[in-house]
């Protein structure tokens, strides 16, 4: 483990390890605040977890699980206003089922079906997760610049790893938020990893949050297993944003409780004695002692939940399980507003092997 | 579009009017909203045009404020729009082209400028994962109607990497425009259309004819058609296809040509991708013969789909094999050797005298 | 080359042998230095020959130390020549390819890899305006013998950007060599061809087919040629060309059309850029039809290169246009409707019997 | 004028914009030295005149001055030593200058022929100039990674312009620097413009010392004007560096006096006031005060260097201007090792069409 999950100078926290609080809580937050993203945290976990059992069982393709830094995504998705911009990463399933991104299409996503980014409602104007490393950064920035150009006093949440902080898209994307003080809010998930390589290879300074002295922005390093601590870290910079304060970039220290995906064997490059260690300090564990020791949530409420979390789920996997196939040309349909001549040429070819496949094969589309 | 719509031109290419008469003309018809202008004029005219008619358009890019650009194709906007619309960036091209994508997923026009098309490679990234495809990564929902502007292609005698040609690379990425005008009216039009267009484009000036010539243009916010070719110049004997500033060595071919007797056709092909093959397959099917000219090198260049696509569409009509002018599989040679690559006009009339030869 | 040299190989595409007989052949013939392998663990056996016999090589990349690549392309390679020679990157592309450039300016012979292609596309910059010109820009002073790997193309199911086939944009750049191998043999041998190349080479790994078969290799450091297709199968009718994952379906196709009495011959183009026209244009002079099968979107691919100078040189050959079968011209699908994209055996045996069903 | 010219805390300095002593000087620096790089500033000066001068009468393509940064490029060649490596940027004559480059290579570069990049002798391992912005710090730094792989205790040198540091490709080698401990200086010739943009649109940070900060490497700002600070800036920078101790970012402030380049015309966007404050801080005449003041410069002294730089420099433009054309194939010659057989089939067309156009015009190669 190379960056300290205990809390420390420096770094904002409310509710440590052990699940108490070393801080006063902010004033907004009540017990039915950490109710409700306890249940989030505890629902996206458990969504993580039938994810990777579709794929295990055939039904799933690739599939990044966030186990361990559900505080993050909870935080964020807490802080944010329904006017708001996300950008996320792929980790970030839990602002965007906060945000109204249903859990089924979550799954169509990583099981292999565009229309998983449908988003309605609140979510509409987000970006689809990125999967290019750090490319986001500069939507995000853009994001901010129109909403600028536009006098509209909302504000963007750009997220990425700390393997991200690498890319030089990510340094020119958070510089410009420093010099057009767009406003913007950028959240590092530091899980430690970035597959096989460790933070400390990343780079050399002590934190990642420091790297908002070179753009001229806030730098701030949360306990990124705090949910209170992402939240407040996250609401304050998006006030400060929203009127016209400029960005910040917020470091939330975690740990990637998981493989990096499923397709990752991660005892393949670090010891089990460190994952375990990073097991103490999980964020969805801590609130459920915090709220316990405060009266606040009894092994009934839990139960309940638990119950209740299933069905969601269990109902978000049949949703997705049932989802009927997209039609063929949906792929050729979309790249443009108006299907161009050679576009619609291909089409025409396209049904017509399918039609030649299903005659020759009965219904199955075709083989390689 | 089998005929240029520009039937407007005043001036011929090789033909400058003479600078007097061109500010006579501009002024004269100045209330009319008709402008006497070079390509790089024209380019000026249509962000004008577009930024003075739709709030949501803005300008970016190196140098494009006070500055005005360093071809001037920005000048004055920063004047009439203020720094809100015509905005300095810093110096990332990356990131000229990221920030471009998040504000048109928002429903802004951003019109970016690449301050040379050798400068336009840390762009690729978000041009290919990003402008191309979040129309259909979204099924619709989020689109990316931006513009990346560049001037592109050589002689000019600039320094390394100011005189590159990689249309072909911008080509083959799915759910990208490629626009390249070749007179001051199809650089006015097209490029208001590829502002209006909801999907990305790439459009390319070729800076070699940015003040060749002048033509007259009705600033009337008219659009030209993307997605076809410009017919520039109706022949029997042989068809010549080409695009950017190799048009006017073409035209001049076809001239040299109709003094030897031939009828050349002569094709703009304006939009490289989605490639118009009917106007430019019809017209071999008429001709049965065919150079395509282009600066870029050689191989694996847009030039290289189009004589494929003739030749497995049109087989039957050709009588000669497609003949290919192209640079060389080479970098561009520094200023003292550069035209030492150019494709000339005297190859264009040789290679078209290799698909006459051939019986 | 027209025959492959890979007589050694001990199976055939499409027959896995049985696990326990490679384990029992690959041990029996460890000694001599004889592997029985997949392509990716030719590759891994090619850095492996590679860092041993010369200290200038140096592996890096994203996830290749302990982790030994997302394939295991470098699997074990940490271990035998520890952390200073094979090192892993920070997340940065178009870093990777620049302090490659910078190695191999000083002599060093870095093979970089790139976890996927689809983020390559960073790197575009540094190979385009750098890694490809360096040597000429000097006169030969400096040079560039640095290798790019990256796994690339379709078909394993994957997430978006992790199956993109963008061979076109590099093989149009001066100055770099595109290398595509299509089996154990040609992975191992080409591989090492390429990083004893005193020149840039890109070197694009069909992913597909990493474990699609076994052949036997005897290691022992021999390069097979660059710059020269790979006549995989000899044949009188029709001249089937390819490259990378998609020979596997070509051969299929052979076989398929051996059972309708079609003699087809095979080409893996291998070397896409530059490329070897010849081999090409003797087979279709020879079989007067020709099908190009490439993954990649249709339009601008390398696939029209070869069907434009196959047309261009072999016109009076050709006794049917020429075929192209392709991916479509939008981004890859995410993996449900990945094989409605995919170019497959039947549509490469249709296009053979549109070319031989023309007269 | 957006950053302070004067020397400042936190700046490093030693002689003035008066010419007087602020600091006492390093104690290598002795009056041969200060001769000596006075001379180097006096004869790359002489050399820009001439330069931009044979732009004016046709016989030079676009060229870039380093008029008033002379001070940066003389302080980082006079640090130097021989087996370092100097990856520089086109305002970087003066470096190259001092390591051996001829000064008729510096005008055949910016004439357009290729072979001014065939530096010889201490050079032959230094970089040509790179024109696209940034992305030599990469190369800059895989040379420094060879250079620590093969345990040769030598250090690179990379220098760019204030605006490249908006680049993200900078910023990822210098992270890289960071990361990895490399044998790197890094001088960024901060002259306030990238071309028409002033520092002040690229960054929100104070200095661009500071971004160093961002990449764990050490920072450092120094009087770009003072070749001595300079100097001792880039020596101790390479010393730290050579015996493994990490790279610096050195921020050299200064002032572009010319325009960016013979094809800008900088009056469009900057106040001549500007530009005339700014020669009070001119690098040259400072030193020549400075030395007059000590007793070490006569006006004869002073006299005799000019006429010795004219000549030298007449003679390198005699030299430029003498030049032997290339051979017509030597653009296709060394685009590989060999010449591969699509390349000779082009050679072929080559020497045929120059025939051909010889044939036709008698000399004249062939128009357009
Ligand atoms: C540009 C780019 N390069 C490489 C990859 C392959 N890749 C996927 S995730 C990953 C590691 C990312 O690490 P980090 O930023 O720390 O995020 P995490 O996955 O740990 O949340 C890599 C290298 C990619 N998706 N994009
Ligand atoms: C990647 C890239 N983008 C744009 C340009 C065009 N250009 C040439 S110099 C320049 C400004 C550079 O400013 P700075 O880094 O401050 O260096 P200076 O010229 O002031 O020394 C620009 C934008 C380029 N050469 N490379
Ligand atoms: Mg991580
Ligand atoms: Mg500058």
């Amino acid at each position: 483990m190379f960056d300290d999950l205990d809390q420390a100078p420096g770094k904002l926290g409310f509710i440590d390890a052990r699940g108490k609080s070393v801080r006063t809580l902010p004033d907004d937050i009540d017990v039915a605040w950490l109710q409700k993203s306890y249940q989030h945290m505890v629902r996206i976990r458990q969504l993580d977890k039938k994810a990777v059992a579709l794929q295990r069982t055939g039904q799933m393709h690739t599939y990044p699980s966030c186990l361990g830094q559900e505080a993050i995504g909870t935080g964020i998705g807490m802080a944010m206003q329904n006017e708001d911009v996300l950008v996320p990463y792929y980790r970030d399933q839990a602002t965007q089922a906060i945000r109204g991104v249903r859990l089924e299409q979550i799954l169509q996503v990583w099981g292999g079906d565009e229309r998983g980014n449908l988003f309605e409602g609140v979510a509409a104007r987000d970006f689809p997760n990125s999967v290019p490393i750090g490319t986001q950064m500069s939507h995000a920035a853009g994001i901010a610049a129109a909403m600028k150009s536009r006098g509209i006093r909302q504000a963007v949440v750009a997220n990425c790893g700390d393997g991200a902080t690498s890319r030089g898209d990510v340094y020119e994307a958070l510089n410009l938020v420093g010099v057009w003080q767009l406003p913007m809010v950028a959240v590092v998930n530091n899980n430690q990893w970035a597959i096989s390589v460790p933070r400390s290879l990343q780079t050399a300074t002590r934190t990642l949050a420091e790297k908002a002295l070179a753009v001229g922005i806030e730098g701030v390093q949360v306990d990124g297993n705090d949910v209170v601590a992402v939240y407040q870290a996250v609401r304050s910079a998006l006030a400060r944003a929203r009127c016209g304060k400029g960005g910040t970039l917020i470091e939330a220290v975690s740990y990637r409780l998981s493989d990096h995906t499923t397709a990752d064997d991660a005892t393949r490059y670090r010891e089990a004695s460190e994952v375990n260690k990073a097991w103490d300090f999980d964020p969805v564990k801590r609130l459920q002692t915090y709220m316990h020791d405060l009266g606040q949530w009894t092994p009934a409420q839990e139960q309940a939940l638990l119950v209740a979390v299933k069905q969601e789920v269990d109902a978000a996997v049949t949703a997705y399980l049932k989802t009927p196939p997209q039609a063929a040309d949906d792929f050729m349909a979309y790249v443009f507003a108006n299907m161009t001549p050679p576009l619609l040429a291909q089409r025409e070819h396209l049904l017509a092997r399918l039609e030649r496949d299903n005659a020759a094969q009965g219904g199955k589309h075709h083989d390689s | 579009m089998t005929v240029e719509s520009a039937t407007r031109s005043v001036s011929r290419p090789g033909k400058k009017p003479s600078d007097s008469k061109a500010t006579k003309d501009a002024e004269a018809t100045k209330r009319d909203n008709v402008h006497v202008v070079t390509m790089v004029e024209a380019v000026n005219l249509a962000l004008r045009r577009a930024l003075n008619d739709d709030p949501d358009v803005v300008v970016l890019g190196e140098d494009i404020g006070i500055n005005g650009g360093v071809f001037r194709a920005t000048l004055g906007l920063r004047e009439t729009f203020g720094y809100k619309r015509v905005i300095d960036t810093p110096l990332a091209e990356a990131l000229i082209a990221g920030i471009s994508v998040g504000m048109a997923s928002q429903g802004m026009r951003p019109v970016a400028e690449i301050q040379f098309m050798g400068f336009i490679n840390s762009t690729v990234e978000q041009m290919l994962s990003h402008a191309g495809r979040l129309r259909n990564r979204t099924r619709g929902r989020l689109s990316c109607p931006m513009v990346l502007r560049a001037p592109f292609g050589g002689g000019i005698h600039a320094p390394e990497h100011h005189s590159e040609s990689t249309e072909a690379m911008f080509a083959h990425m799915p759910g990208l425009r490629v626009v390249i005008p070749s007179s001051p009216t199809r650089a006015y039009g097209l490029l208001l259309s590829a502002i209006q267009d909801p999907d990305p484009v790439v459009f390319l000036e070729p800076k070699r004819i940015y003040r060749m010539v002048r033509q007259q243009i009705t600033d009337d916010g008219q659009g030209l058609p993307l997605d076809t070719c410009f017919t520039l110049r109706q022949g029997k004997d042989l068809t010549l296809v080409s695009w950017g500033a190799m048009i006017h060595e073409t035209l001049l071919a076809a001239k040299e040509l109709e003094q030897q007797g031939v009828d050349a056709e002569v094709i703009d092909v304006a939009t490289i991708s989605p490639l118009d093959m009917d106007t430019i397959r019809r017209s071999v099917e008429k001709t049965g013969r065919c150079v395509v000219i282009q600066e870029a090198p050689r191989s694996f260049g847009v030039g290289s789909e189009i004589s494929a696509r003739i030749a497995e569409e049109a087989l039957l009509y050709l009588r000669a094999p497609v003949q290919r002018v192209t640079g060389y599989d080479t970098p561009m040679p520094y200023p003292q050797n550069e035209s030492l690559y150019m494709p000339s006009t005297r190859d264009i009339v040789e290679a078209a005298r290799v698909t006459l030869d051939n019986a």
